[in-house]
């Protein structure tokens, strides 16, 4: 099993001096398969697991210590999400062994894998909406009274501790669906920490919730890491896991490339483990803002959510969001949008007034949007790629109602090309898609309707780095061709690096912009909170 | 004085012969000047629903009930709580089988319709050949009894074989498939068609005719004397026999309000004291048996005629 | 100034938001509570003991189904089978006790009961263990067990029951008809069960998330198969009522009921997709529908028109209910 | 060691994963197939011609409904009210052809569809625009349209329609029989319209995501009103050929019709949940349904063991057509 992984795409020398068999990388890798030591808490080798007959993973192994952050790295698509959910129990493997604390284990379902003491956040966040907050915390664990009933109120003083010693501010007896997404998020975080399992596993916790969140994570998650927990980190932030991590396991088109620890590897030769070839730093884009007003937007107010919003937003130009979370954003971008109601405020594109009232008059006024939550709001999961690539679009690609089959190929294709979308098919329903590639299919949605204006909140969620580039790449392009984008992101390099001008908001208003140099971190985060 | 109050809790609205017995029921000359107020209570095949009603009129303390039952033994433990409330019950087209819980009835033998109505189609077949039969829903009075009647007629006529027997749910609809698939299975061997009902008849000729056969050829043989059914007697493509609905619906509230006042002078026509066939014994006897009618070509066109009013 | 804006917002978004809360927690009781108004100054005897105590004895047997399909409803299934399995459980309990010995009720209960809740557990595991959609699994039960019910009457009614059973569909206690007091305990049980217990958390869990439901380890298939277990056991008691009311076994019994039971349950506001809603709004759907056909019946609305109003008031009941909804 | 366990058991994995594929796509034809070579080999005359036709003229009813409900059921919905709005369009239509004038059939078509798609609209837009659960819209629909039909023909059918009329029902165009050929074309017409055209993405966006399907524009109300106006006018089209089998306007027709056409679409394997299916499994489905009840007419088997053994295939059938889900 010692032999060096398949280089995959990507021009072979260059990535075979990269490459470098596992053996020498990790030292414990001799002892795959043999009887592990005691602080060895979970070891998988060669998972292999197809769906209906497309392989999703070849070979996936991992061998996690106890007390260490252990971080899974690869590109969207790469089977990290479905090899997890193997461990878990969630899916079966096709084949390959897991053991673990030293025992050989084939978990019909995550009932036993939680048995064994290892938890799970799953990438693909989903709660039960209509219960309490608390209710999905105790979810098949429920705190009893008299062996049958479940005790309410126990469950929401303990929710209740358990937030506060994690520091978030949640109350545990709303039900879900009053939450953001972000909140949602934390929520699971929370719940996977407080059944204080000896393994746990994150894939994708920080995707959507902002840097003050994230903090607060890492520090729970260093104190697991002296509890002895070890925990599997999932994340395309790479700031993130070179600040919490100590060891790495990087897999690439379903196969093993490589493990180590993180103190032997730089940023550099991680990234280009994870995509498979060189990536240059990305140059600092120069603003191509043409001063010209292509949308201005005036008095802009939901209540309880934001209030007086204005702003104007040149061609050209890259205008970024930044907020800690649930500062509003995303309700004031929905309301732009005309998918959430307003309570005042005007709109004016290319200096006429315009009102939208629907996501119809939005997208026929040349504005496209890639929303928060690409599940609830951006696809449709049980359409095929092509689909929902299409979907806003309809009108482009038909003549006299009938949609023309080949155009619709072509343009697909393209653009499945262009976003690097890792499917087996056009036609495979996107629900079968990773996370990553999922959101890429809605970039590429927004895109086929040529807008003129893009607002993407949070567009980068979950996709890998290599995307990443291409994504910044493709808005500087769009930008520089004399379109605007509204960049929402929580990601503070991600919007230092692409806007041209940044607006910060605070709890529902626009609490100041910075641009050019005036733009640092620490100016975002002090203007943010 | 205040209207005399009767309840009429009849199986269901849906079945024409249902419908022809309600209006002939408030054709009533006494229910038409007003000195008789009358509810009809549509039961929807179910026989809990009847027994709803039931406590639904006693508790409205009406002064009779009139019951058509959708089921032979369900029927008498409502009129039992009724009796007990001291409500006159009377019995009128379908039996219950406990009928001297009524204070009197008036009905069609349905027995007798199966044998007459099997009678016509086998003595039209010679007496030998293949019969089918499309039967009513099961476990209803009317399906258990015509088919009795229809058992015990194939007694007397031993060459006469049974080839398919299978419920239509009296529906025309639901006859007019089965026929149809039944005239493929034994293509060229059907002789003889009885259908429970006349809805099931019809569905049966027209499956017949679809099928490019002539009618004339195959006996077919219905009961109650619906409006399409007269017509298909008048062509010459069907036997059916009528059951008297205004015979039945008006005679039931002659015999519900003679038990309140015994000097009561009946209205309906099919009374002997009013010319017609059924002795009235001044409303004192107990059962009433209405004569069916078999339709001929003689009486199709009046029946038709008076079908016109109904 | 921002804080006076932001609670000025706030304060009108919550009273807003607080009619919403209230018409979708008591929007289905108040449409009853008008009908009720509405039927009494209708029909004097409508308020008087006897009729009320007639229109909760007529609402029993489909209450009974409808609390059993509540639960199945909120695991996000659906069961059209009862209305057979219930006349069939009627004709097999019948077919006991047409002897006279006093044990008959016991007897009765446990044959009822206990073929329902057989063909409760085939269809929970046709849809738990082998993932065939209910509609069809049941669809096809509720043809069999038909078939099986006039296999088993021969298609005849079964007559001359036992007085002793037949005191479970027509007796009292206390003056309370002992369907109702059945159909309470039910109730009880179920409300409680669905309210308090860590089973009732799991089915509304299984029908809000299955998947979440399984990455918390809950046996969501045992869960789904127990839902449709409870259906068939209610179905079957259903069923010994109904019998011991009409007195004779009737195999063409409980046509079409299941949709009066579903009806009950939407009605209540339960969505058909699972997770949401409960067995108090099911009562109460349950009432406007019983109180419906009473109250028509009892004005002598004749049956036509009786069928286009129930038809109206239904809809018209959740169209209240639902009002909240009426903003995009 | 490890290596050989590895290929075998991926070997396997693969292989099940192929039948896996196919079953999935293919499932529910297979399992018409086989019912299908059962028969024909269980009676001579199944494979005749006539027989063939009548089976095809029996399933055409059905048929024309079950395509509007594959439209309603795959924007999430469900219409019950099919059977009383067919009834209703029957007993008008059939009110108006009673003279003996050639237009009779044009005339027909236009009342039967139009009062139809009348009955939709109104069930479309309670449900699109108020909100209101499509199950208790349509089910005080089915008790509405109901009572206006036997309003409309005081409960007793409608005789002496027209030949020309008639013609709708029992004619023949080429040795085929013309509800045949309605159904033909209506099946086509649905099919190119889901599959090809921009309105048929819309209803699959509709009911795979309403708030997705939104964020991209789409008029989704309205895309949920039309699919319910074309249930309703199918309804239409279907009474008409209906009453003009029947030779008079029944107003006791299409008792139950919903529960058998929303049948062939489940069966056909679209999810009540929306977003995906094909009216190309609906006419499978559709198919299995009516050769059952022909084929076992045919053998004469008794009804009780008829519908014993009616229900069992439907659920066989469909097992095998789900079998590939049996693995966590
Ligand atoms: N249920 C499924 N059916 C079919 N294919 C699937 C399914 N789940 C995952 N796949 C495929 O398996 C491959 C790996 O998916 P996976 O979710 O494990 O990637 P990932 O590493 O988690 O990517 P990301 O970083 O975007 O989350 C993808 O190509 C995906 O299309
Ligand atoms: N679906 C929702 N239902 C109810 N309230 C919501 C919902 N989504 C967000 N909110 C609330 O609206 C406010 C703004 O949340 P929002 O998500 O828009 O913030 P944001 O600026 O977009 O930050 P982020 O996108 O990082 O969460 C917060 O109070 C949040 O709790
Ligand atoms: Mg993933
Ligand atoms: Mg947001």
């Amino acid at each position: 099993m010692a032999e060096p992984a398949s280089p995959g795409e990507g021009k072979p020398e260059q990535a075979h001096h990269v490459l470098v068999p596992p053996a020498s990388v990790s030292p414990s890798a001799p002892e795959q398969g043999a009887v592990a030591d005691t602080d060895l808490l979970l070891a998988a080798t060669s998972i292999s697991k197809a769906f209906a007959g497309v392989p999703a993973l070849v070979d996936g192994r991992i061998r996690l210590k106890r007390g260490s952050v252990h971080a899974l790295c690869g590109g969207n698509g790469a089977g990290k999400s479905t090899f997890l959910n193997i461990l878990m129990g969630l899916h079966r493997a096709d084949a390959g062994t897991v053991m673990v604390k030293g025992r050989v284990v084939h978990y019909a379902s995550a009932a036993e894998a939680l048995a064994d003491g290892i938890a799970i956040i799953t990438q693909e966040l989903s709660p039960v909406l209509d219960m309490t907050v608390a209710e999905n915390i105790y979810l098949g664990r429920e705190p009893r009274r008299l062996g049958w009933f479940a005790d309410k109120a126990k469950m929401e003083a303990d929710a209740a501790a358990l937030f506060a010693r994690l520091g978030f501010d949640i109350d545990a007896r709303v039900t879900m669906r009053s939450l953001s997404v972000a909140k949602i998020q934390l929520v699971e975080i929370a719940k996977a920490i407080s059944r204080e399992s000896d393994i746990l596993i994150m894939d994708e916790p920080t995707s959507a919730i902002g840097e003050k969140e994230a903090a607060t994570l890492f520090q729970a998650i260093r104190s697991l890491q002296d509890q002895g927990v070890g925990i599997i980190y999932v994340s395309h932030r790479l700031t993130d896991i070179f600040s919490i991590a100590d060891s790495y396991t990087v897999f690439r088109d379903g196969r093993f490339i490589e493990a180590g620890d993180l103190a032997d590897i730089d940023r550099q030769r991680l990234i280009s483990l994870i995509v498979g070839r060189d990536l240059r730093d990305q140059e600092a884009r120069d603003s191509t803002s043409t001063g010209e007003p292509m949308i201005s937007v005036s008095g802009f107010a939901r209540h309880g959510q934001f209030e007086d919003i204005s702003l104007d937003l040149a061609k050209g130009e890259i205008l970024g969001l930044y907020g800690l979370m649930g500062a509003g954003r995303s309700e004031f971008a929905n309301a732009l949008y005309g998918n959430a109601p307003k309570d005042a405020g005007t709109v004016t594109i290319e200096g006429r007034p315009v009102e939208i009232r629907s996501p119809s008059d939005a997208l026929s006024n040349g504005i496209a949007i890639v929303t928060e939550d690409r599940k609830e709001t951006g696809l449709v999961l049980t359409s095929s790629v092509s689909e929902n690539v299409v979907l806003a679009a309809l009108d482009q690609f038909s003549r006299l109602g009938l949609v023309d089959g080949k155009k619709v190929a072509s343009n697909v294709d393209g653009q499945i090309a262009r976003f690097r979308i890792r499917t087996a098919s056009r036609d495979l329903p996107v629900q079968s898609l990773s996370g990553g590639n999922q959101q890429k299919v809605v970039l590429a949605r927004c895109v086929e309707t040529e807008p003129k204006i893009l607002i993407c909140d949070e567009p980068t969620r979950g996709i890998d780095e290599g995307a990443k580039r291409e994504v910044y790449a493709f808005l500087s392009a769009f930008a520089a061709a004399g379109n605007s984008v509204l960049m929402i992101s929580s990601e503070i390099p991600e919007i230092l690096a692409n806007a041209d001008r940044i607006l910060v908001f605070r709890r529902g208003r626009i609490a100041g912009e910075l641009k050019g140099a005036a733009a640092t971190q620490e100016a975002l985060v002090h203007l943010a909170s | 004085a205040d209207p005399v109050r009767i309840a009429a809790v009849v199986q269901s609205l849906d079945t024409e012969f249902n419908v022809l017995w309600a209006n002939a029921a408030n054709e009533h000359p006494l229910v038409k000047d007003g000195s008789v107020k009358l509810t009809v209570l549509d039961g929807r095949m179910d026989a809990l629903t009847q027994s709803n009603q039931f406590d639904t009129a006693i508790s409205e303390k009406y002064d009779a009930i009139i019951f058509v039952p959708v089921d032979i033994d369900a029927g008498n433990d409502p009129v039992q709580r009724a009796k007990d409330a001291g409500i006159t019950v009377i019995g009128s087209n379908t039996l219950i089988s406990n009928t001297d819980l009524y204070n009197a009835y008036i009905a069609s033998n349905d027995v007798e319709a199966g044998k007459m109505l099997a009678k016509s189609v086998f003595d039209k077949m010679g007496g030998k050949g293949n019969v089918v039969i499309g039967e009513g829903m099961i476990g209803q009075s009317a399906q258990v009894q015509r088919l009795q009647g229809i058992e015990e007629t194939l007694k007397d006529y031993p060459d006469i074989k049974v080839l398919e027997q299978k419920t239509a749910n009296w529906s025309r609809a639901e006859a007019l498939s089965l026929m149809e698939n039944w005239l493929t299975a034994h293509a060229g061997e059907i002789n003889g068609v009885i259908g429970e009902n006349d809805e099931i008849a019809i569905g049966a000729l027209e499956a017949i005719k679809a099928h490019g056969l002539d009618p004339k050829t195959i006996p077919v043989a219905g009961v109650d004397g619906v409006t399409d059914a007269l017509l298909a007697v008048k062509r010459g493509e069907m036997m059916s026999t009528l059951q008297d609905a205004d015979a039945q619906a008006q005679g039931a509230i002659d015999l519900a309000l003679v038990a309140k006042q015994p000097d009561y002078k009946p209205q309906a026509k099919v009374w002997d004291v009013n010319g017609g066939k059924l002795a009235w014994e001044g409303g004192k006897s107990q059962h009433y048996s209405v004569p069916w009618i078999p339709v001929t070509l003689d009486n199709v066109d009046g029946l038709l005629e008076m079908r016109k009013t109904q | 100034m921002s804080t006076e804006l932001t609670t000025t917002a706030g304060a009108a978004g919550a009273r807003s938001q607080a009619i919403g809360r209230f018409l979708s927690r008591y929007g289905i009781l108040l449409s009853f509570l008008i009908l009720f108004v509405i039927l009494s100054f209708a029909h004097p005897n409508f308020l008087s003991t006897a009729n009320l105590m007639n229109v909760l004895r007529q609402v029993s047997i489909n209450g009974i189904l409808a609390i059993g399909m509540t639960f199945v409803i909120l695991t996000g299934g659906i069961d059209l089978s009862i209305g057979s399995v219930l006349a069939l459980t009627g004709v097999v309990a019948g077919s006991l006790v047409t002897g006279g010995d006093p044990y008959n009720p016991a007897i009765a209960f446990f044959a009822a009961v206990g073929v329902g809740a057989l063909f409760g557990a085939v269809n929970g595991t046709l849809i738990a263990r082998f993932s065939v959609p209910a509609f069809v699994v049941t669809l096809g039960m509720l043809s069999m067990a038909r078939g099986a019910t006039l296999l088993y009457s021969n298609g005849r009614p079964i007559p001359n029951l036992s007085p002793e059973f037949r005191w479970l569909g027509q007796g009292f206690i206390a003056g309370i008809p002992v369907p109702v007091i059945i159909f309470a305990i039910v109730f009880i049980a179920a409300w409680i069960t669905l309210r308090y217990t860590v089973y009732g958390r799991w089915i509304y869990a299984v029908g809000g998330n299955v998947k979440s439901a399984k990455t918390s380890g809950i046996p969501t298939r045992t869960v789904i198969f127990s839902a449709y277990l409870l259906m068939g056991a209610l179905a079957g008691l259903a069923g010994m009522i109904l019998t011991a009311r009409t007195t004779s076994a009737l195999p063409q019994a409980g046509l079409g009921y299941e949709l009066d039971a579903i009806a009950a349950v939407v009605i209540g506001g339960t969505s058909l997709t699972g997770g949401v809603g409960s067995v108090v709004y099911t009562l109460i759907g349950a009432l406007i529908i019983g109180v419906i056909s009473n109250g028509l019946d009892l004005m002598g609305v004749s049956s036509y028109y009786q069928q286009i109003i129930k038809g109206a008031i239904i809809v018209v009941a959740v169209l209240i209910d639902r009002s909240r909804n009426l903003n995009p």
